[in-house]
């Protein structure tokens, strides 16, 4: 039995149940796998990708996913650095989500890449002007700083504290944890940019292409602004789920107010900022390079529409919920909104990924389509359920939310101040 | 003394102290350069580099090709700058002509014993024996008409001759008007069309856009059928459009020449004698002159063929087998020689394998468009396949006449008749007949050169005939290489490109009601193949243009009213 | 990547660009590095029992680190800042300066639990009794003693084993909970017993100061109604319906009275292992 | 001074035989089509592309436009994107060259090309058996996962070079060299030199009114000329207009 390793106070669900969640997934896991082993062996042929379709779904899941996982770094950021401290409350369940995103990502991008053993010639030979070579350079490092990020938290585990060594470094390391947050916050700020640079430097795509400011197109920047806003919206959302599932209290009620507060703000000034670069994007860059905006739209399905739920339905919609405090402490308005802005992200990934590879540029090009193979679809599922097995096992055996165990019983509020009252009651 | 923890430390300072120099950094860089090399792709043999030249033989074309060679083996191939007749340039069936003879679909071996026996069986019970030559006027072809003459009742059966044997003369041309015939798309010589093309105007009769069509100075969209129509119409004085263009001579009129109106055509604007000019072909030594007589399929009569041995090997025209099957016998002995399962050979009894180019050793007589008569010779340049044969040889032993020297031989008749000049590849310089021997002449025949006879002083303007008019078809087919076997690269231009239709696909306008991709057949009064559908609105919604190849050809030769098919 | 490999160039962008990855390189090592540091220097000066209650301290529940002197009134809120080690404390040693608790030798009656005062008190529910022949005897206090019932098992220390101030003293073992009681004084385990006292320690020092972290005498009344809070609190949190603070007294095996219960958690909170 | 190769190409001479698809084929190693290759998934260093005029018959007229790289000189789209530099524009020649032992598969490059020039290896490189004989020494075959495209037939350039040299002659710029699509097509409507050398053919025909180039607009300075008289076939060198039979792409 595994109750020794359980955190002394919490409630967790009997080993049996355990099991039963975790089985479908495993199974889930296990065919993930198997559809990325007949693409690793077999080669890409086992995607429906082609020379026109060069990226398929795996780079806009990718994109989405690191995306929903920014909120490890924006949280840790404004723990850590802005000490906003009741964001203590998620912080470790924030961690997690971020190392199951980044390296579930990372992950697929080995998959999906022709010649996957010399990943390392990045390293070894790298064109610093490349926003891939940012993006790899940024993700590992990163991943690297989220793994020790985790650390902590796994050792703080009941059975591994009895541990000295472990005991002792977990203290240590917590100490300076607030040092791996700044680099993270680096790392992540570039390599969100990056992702976003990504495509907004394809001059040859004139549906990409944005201009910018100093090295990096504008789209750099909507992709770190964006990330900011969905990392806390999604933290906001998982905090839910996790609630509901294991019907628990797990956070105090003021954090998520304060989460969606964030957000919507975020979310606010990336709407403004994006609305700004298409019109500038549709009458200047776009026409100067022989593309009138409007043909863009004109290919089925892609219309107008997607623009307008991109910017408005998923974008202005969520951020004036988020930031009207009414609505904001409604629950139902607070995480729907949440969800529209998670939407709202995932659709922009999508244009900008998708979108861009379907739309024709020479003249005699048709329009593209294309449909992911079950094995692609595959390895993405795999990600999903590697994801919710290793959020399951952080959640039964660590402290994702230290608040747990106070809120197990209403504990009477405490006051700060420690002033002496009487001396000498005798 | 030393302690075992001061090697270690002394082990751990070395280690770290190299990874400050650049050696283990190189190492690993080195490593990777090295590791760059994936396994089980192959490596080309390497060699030195040579050229050879010969001619090609996969069409009646016959151009001048330089052969880029690691050792003897054939690695690419380029046409003759220069050439009097190709002009250097080739079609992509000759660029890829190399890699025939490793085309996993060329046909292995055949029972040639047992084929042989039959045979001797056919003629002892005094059965009519037959040769049928898909490429007559080589030297192999004289072969065969020593060989008929030796056996008795022995025929020798040709395709109809292209303008009853007459040449054209494009260069003298300047308006060409052309019923559905091919021209910029691999008719006549490509590289003698092209050179010619700057100097006619070309009109274009045709249901749908062909290559041709697309490249012609005028086209006039016919609906399918209709093209008889038009060219009687024109003849008489009709479309006035056309005929003020036909003002500017000397005209040529192409068409299918069993159509009167082509003939007529042609004789209305003085095209004979001027772009329709009589060729005499190259001398042959005069011991053969009691070979037998050509004799063209259609004139063999009916059920009388007990042997029939059909040399693909050389493709010219193709003759659909429901037309030769009723030449043939009850009890029919037919052995085809061949490199493909594809031709003649899925209704002989024997397939005997041949060789292909450039195995073969053959020579191509003058094409269509070569108003001179011409000698050259494909030479063998890689080894055949132990398993081929020769069907020359093998029809000269059934008879008991002697060719082993018949190339030899005429090229020695040739060089008596002291006519015409050799046009020598490797330096592109021609040297008069007359002042080169015999050894001399044939020495350079084999490294790459061609004879080109002179005019004819006293030719006589050709005398056209028409023929039993057959109605025409609404299948407009685009060749393919007649031989059959394409190399396996020709995947560029079909599966991976769409840019040729590829065998079995066949183009449809979108209207018509079938998806791209769709297994579908094309049908016939002479039955049904099984097509992949190609979606392509340039194709006027009642024609149909799918690629040649025997199968197509023994379908829709003559025949009308095709139409597509689910299945 | 390095100046001598193929393809590296001496340009801004390469320098800017590498020398940024390098520097993070070098900050993520030297933070690891520097925590392990850290650790293997607190391995070395600190006992690991004294590392595992510094790490539990911060590991318990904010209201369970509050000082004694909340207990008894004087603030309204304090933390103690020196994991329960007054002896270093220097608020405690002014406040009991100007005002030591009176100790009345007699017993005290709570709750029906007896807590004769002429011993120490340990926060961890431990007594401690000076004898005359300068040796301290250790044992479970009455709420402890109720908690535990009759242990499981009891796992004492070897006679000559060294115990230290908030280390681990022995560890009791009751259904499913399995807890370790905390040493309420630095000294040599000298013989084991299984009666009234559980140790008989000969303490490292037996000065005034030794004893001054220490619950005694009037402090142990308000302290011990604020453990019996904290049980209420631990029993309900763990699903108690039954309640004892409305009078109802605690009997000798409360761990049989509630027999559903996850009493490894109840027993945590109150022998302060989180 | 350094050379800066170019091609020009005459629409109007060209009836898409193909002869320069399989030259390259050949010259390149490039492998036939695996079993499941399509016209998206195959590997066509330079593909004849059927165009038409967006009219319906008997109004239509269709053209054939041959696209290779188009040699981008400025910010070479490819060469930018490529995190482990297996992309390089030569100085010498102004070529892009791809190396593909170096390349990890990303395709970054790919979706950067907006002339759809650059071609993956879907599958493991097969030829029938014996084939491999013919293969071309000078150039080497690519294995499964890398990209690859043309580049100016690569092996001619050093082998011109090695003759230019063995015969006394300055081997920046030999005279001979010419990709093999140039010297395969029957028709003479691929025409290559040196863009830089104003005596050459093509920096003449480059110049003419005829010429043009695909999206010019993207100001990526291809170095690729194409030439027609028709006024319908320069349109392709336009951004795409929607509507207008653009379903049929054949090639």
């Amino acid at each position: 039995m595994d109750k020794e390793f359980i955190t002394r106070g919490v409630k967790r669900c009997s080993g049996g149940k355990f099991l039963l969640w975790l089985t479908p997934w495993a199974l889930l896991l296990a065919f993930g796998l198997y559809s990325a082993a007949l693409v690793l062996i077999k080669g890409l042929n086992q995607t429906n990708m082609d020379n026109r379709f060069a990226f398929g779904l795996w780079i806009f899941l990718d994109l989405t996913v690191i995306a929903l996982g920014a909120g490890a770094f924006f949280t840790g950021f404004l723990l850590y650095i802005l000490k906003i401290d009741d964001l203590k409350a998620v912080i470790n369940s924030a961690v997690v989500i971020g190392l199951v995103c980044y390296s579930g990502a990372v992950c697929v991008l080995a998959v999906d890449v022709g010649q996957p053993l010399r990943a390392w010639f990045t390293f070894w030979y790298p064109n610093v002007h490349s926003m891939l070579t940012e993006v790899t350079f940024c993700i590992s490092c990163y991943l690297t700083v989220l793994a020790i990020e985790y650390l902590p938290i796994v050792l703080k585990n009941r059975r591994l504290r009895e541990v000295p060594s472990m005991l002792v470094f977990e203290h240590e390391l917590h100490k300076l944890i607030y040092v791996l947050a700044g680099v993270g916050t680096f790392l992540s700020f570039f390599h969100q940019g990056s992702l976003g640079g990504l495509y907004g430097v394809l001059r040859g795509r004139p549906f990409a292409f944005r201009e910018g400011l100093a090295l990096w197109p504008s789209t750099f920047f909507l992709f770190i602004i964006s990330a900011a806003a969905v990392g806390p919206s999604f933290i906001l959302l998982t905090t839910w789920l996790v609630e509901k599932i294991s019907r628990k209290k797990l956070v105090k009620p003021e954090v998520p107010g304060l989460l969606a507060r964030v957000s919507g703000l975020m979310l606010a000034v990336y709407v403004l900022a994006k609305t700004v670069d298409t019109l500038v994007w549709l009458n200047r860059t776009s026409p100067d390079r022989g593309f009138q905006g409007w043909q863009y739209y004109s290919w089925r399905p892609f219309g107008t529409w997607i623009l307008f739920a991109e910017i408005v339905a998923f974008g202005l919609v969520p951020a004036l919920i988020l930031l009207s405090p009414k609505l904001r402490a409604h629950a139902g308005w607070r995480l729907s909104a949440a969800a529209m802005a998670c939407c709202g992200v995932a659709l922009n990934r999508f244009v900008m990924t998708v979108q861009t590879l379907a739309l024709p540029t020479l003249s005699f090009d048709p329009f593209m389509s294309y449909y992911p193979s079950w094995q692609e679809v595959g390895t993405f599922l795999a990600v999903v359920a590697y994801g919710v097995l290793v959020y399951s096992f952080s959640f039964r055996y660590f402290q994702l939310f230290p608040q747990e165990r106070d809120l197990r019983v209403q504990a009477p509020p405490q006051r700060e101040e420690s002033e002496l009252v009487t001396a000498g009651r005798y | 003394m030393t302690t075992r923890r001061d090697l270690f430390k002394i082990a751990g300072g070395a280690a770290v102290g190299a990874l400050l120099t650049p050696a283990p950094w190189r190492m690993i860089t080195d490593g990777a350069l090295w590791s760059e090399n994936w396994p089980g792709i192959p490596r080309p043999a390497r060699g030195e580099i040579r050229a050879k030249f010969t001619n090609c033989t996969l069409c009646p074309a016959g151009c001048a090709m330089k052969a880029r060679c690691v050792g003897d083996q054939p690695i690419s191939i380029a046409g003759v700058a220069g050439h009097p007749l190709s002009h250097g340039a080739l079609c992509p069936y000759g660029i890829a002509g190399h890699h025939l003879p490793y085309h996993p679909e060329r046909l292995l071996s055949g029972a040639v014993e047992d084929a042989a026996a039959a045979i001797k069986k056919g003629i002892g019970e005094g059965g009519r024996i037959a040769v049928f030559d898909t490429r007559p006027g080589r030297t192999a072809s004289w072969t065969y008409r020593r060989a008929m003459a030796s056996l008795p009742g022995g025929l020798y059966l040709r395709p109809e001759a292209a303008l009853n044997g007459d040449a054209v003369d494009l260069s003298a041309a300047r308006t060409v008007l052309s019923f559905g015939v091919p021209l910029l798309d691999g008719w006549g010589t490509p590289g003698n069309v092209i050179q010619a093309r700057g100097n006619f105007r070309l009109i274009q009769v045709e249901a749908i856009e062909s290559r041709t069509a697309a490249m012609a100075d005028v086209w006039l969209p016919t609906n399918p059928g209709e093209e008889r129509a038009i060219a009687s119409l024109i003849l008489n004085g009709g479309m006035d459009h056309i005929a003020r263009e036909l003002e500017d001579g000397p005209v040529l009129v192409l068409g299918p020449e069993d159509w009167p109106e082509i003939v007529e055509l042609n004789r209305k604007y003085g095209a004979l004698g001027r772009t329709i000019v009589s060729r005499r072909d190259a001398p042959v030594p005069d011991t053969w002159k009691d070979a037998a007589p050509e004799m063209e399929w259609a004139d063999a009569a009916e059920g009388s063929i007990r042997v029939l041995l059909i040399d693909e090997t050389a493709p010219g025209a193709y003759v659909p087998w429901h037309s030769i099957e009723t030449r043939l016998s009850r009890d029919a002995v037919v052995v085809a020689f061949t490199a493909t399962r594809d031709g003649y050979a899925r209704h002989a009894q024997f397939a005997l394998a041949t060789a292909v180019f450039p195995e073969a050793l053959d020579d191509i007589p003058a094409a269509v468009d070569s108003p001179a008569g011409v000698f050259r010779l494909s030479t063998s340049m890689v080894p055949s396949a132990a398993w081929t044969i020769d069907p020359a040889m093998f029809i000269a032993q059934l008879a008991g006449i002697d060719a082993a020297s018949a190339l030899r031989d005429r090229a020695d008749a040739i060089c008596r008749s002291a006519r015409g000049n050799v046009f020598h590849y490797a330096d592109q310089k021609s040297t008069p007949m007359k002042a080169m021997k015999a050894d001399a002449f044939w020495k350079s025949l084999n490294e790459g050169a061609c004879w080109i006879d002179d005019l004819d002083p006293k030719a006589h303007a050709p005398q056209l005939v028409a023929r039993a008019a057959t109605r025409a078809s609404n299948v407009s087919l685009v060749e393919t290489c007649g031989a059959g076997l394409v190399s396996p690269l020709f995947s560029k231009l079909h599966e991976e490109s769409h840019v040729r239709l590829a065998r079995h696909e066949i183009a449809l306008n979108p209207a018509v009601g079938f998806c791209d991709g769709e297994r579908v057949a094309l049908q016939t009064d002479c039955g049904r193949i099984a097509m992949t559908v190609l979606l392509d609105p340039s194709i006027p919604p009642g024609s149909i243009q799918t690629a040649t190849g025997a199968d197509v050809l023994d379908l829709c030769g003559g025949a009308t009213g095709a139409k597509v098919v689910r299945i | 990547m390095l100046p001598w490999n193929y393809g590296f160039e001496w340009n801004t962008g390469h320098v800017v660009f590498l020398g940024a990855f390098y520097t993070v390189l070098v900050i993520v090592a030297t933070t690891v590095g520097n925590a392990m540091w850290r650790s293997r220097r607190a391995l070395r000066q600190h006992t690991i029992d004294e590392l595992r209650w510094s790490s539990d301290f911060h590991e318990l529940s904010a209201a369970d680190r509050a000082c004694r002197h909340v207990i008894t009134g004087e603030f309204r809120s304090r933390e103690c800042p020196n994991a329960f080690d007054c002896r270093k404390c220097e608020t405690h040693a002014r406040l009991i300066a100007n005002q030591a608790p009176p100790f009345t030798g007699d017993e005290e009656e709570i709750f029906g639990m007896a807590f004769p005062l002429d011993r120490f008190y340990h926060r961890g529910h431990t007594w401690v009794r000076r004898e005359p022949d300068g040796t301290v005897t250790i044992g479970l206090d009455e709420l402890g003693r109720r908690l535990i019932g009759a242990p499981d098992a009891l796992q004492l220390p070897a006679p000559g084993t060294h115990l230290s101030v908030n280390g681990a003293a022995f560890r009791l073992k009751k259904r499913d909970a399995d807890v370790r009681v905390l040493s309420p004084l630095d000294g040599e385990v000298i013989e084991t017993g299984t009666g009234e006292w559980l140790l008989r320690l000969r303490p490292d020092r037996l000065d005034e100061q030794a004893f001054r972290h220490l619950l005694c005498g009037s402090e142990v009344r308000p302290w011990l109604m604020r453990e019996l809070e904290r049980l209420q609190l631990a029993l309900t949190a763990e699903g108690a319906t039954a309640s004892l603070a409305d009078g109802g007294i605690p009997v000798t095996d409360i761990a049989a009275g509630y027999p559903k219960m996850n009493w490894d958690a109840v027993c945590g909170e109150m022998f302060l292992e989180p | 001074m350094n050379a800066r190769y170019g091609m020009t190409i005459d629409i109007d001479r060209c009836n898409g035989c193909g002869a320069c698809m399989v030259a390259c084929a050949v010259e390149n190693n490039i492998p036939p089509a695996h079993a499941g290759a399509n016209d998206r998934k195959g590997l066509t260093w330079i593909r004849v592309y059927k165009v038409d005029n967006g009219k319906e018959y008997p109004e239509r007229r269709s053209a054939f436009v041959p696209v290779l790289c188009q040699q981008c000189g400025n910010e070479t789209p490819c060469a930018h994107v490529c995190p482990q530099q297996a992309v390089d524009v030569d100085p010498k020649t102004g070529v892009v060259g791809q190396m593909p032992e170096r390349c990890l598969g990303c395709r970054y490059c790919m979706a950067a090309c907006p002339y759809h020039a650059r071609y993956f290896n879907w599958w493991d490189p097969a030829w029938p058996k014996g084939m491999e004989k013919t293969l071309n020494p000078s150039v080497a075959p690519r294995m499964r996962g890398v990209v690859e495209k043309c580049n100016f037939c690569h092996g001619r350039w050093h082998e011109a070079r090695e003759r230019a040299a063995a015969n006394g002659l300055a081997a920046s710029e030999p005279v001979d060299y010419v990709p093999a699509c140039v010297e395969a097509c029957p028709a003479g409507a691929i025409r290559f030199g040196n863009l830089n050398d104003s005596t050459s053919e093509v920096a003449h025909k480059s110049k003419e009114p005829d010429s043009f180039r695909l999206l010019e607009k993207l100001g990526t300075d291809p170095k690729i000329y194409y030439h027609s008289k028709r006024d319908w076939v320069k349109t392709i060198a336009e951004a795409p207009r929607p509507g207008a039979g653009k379903e049929n792409v054949r090639g």
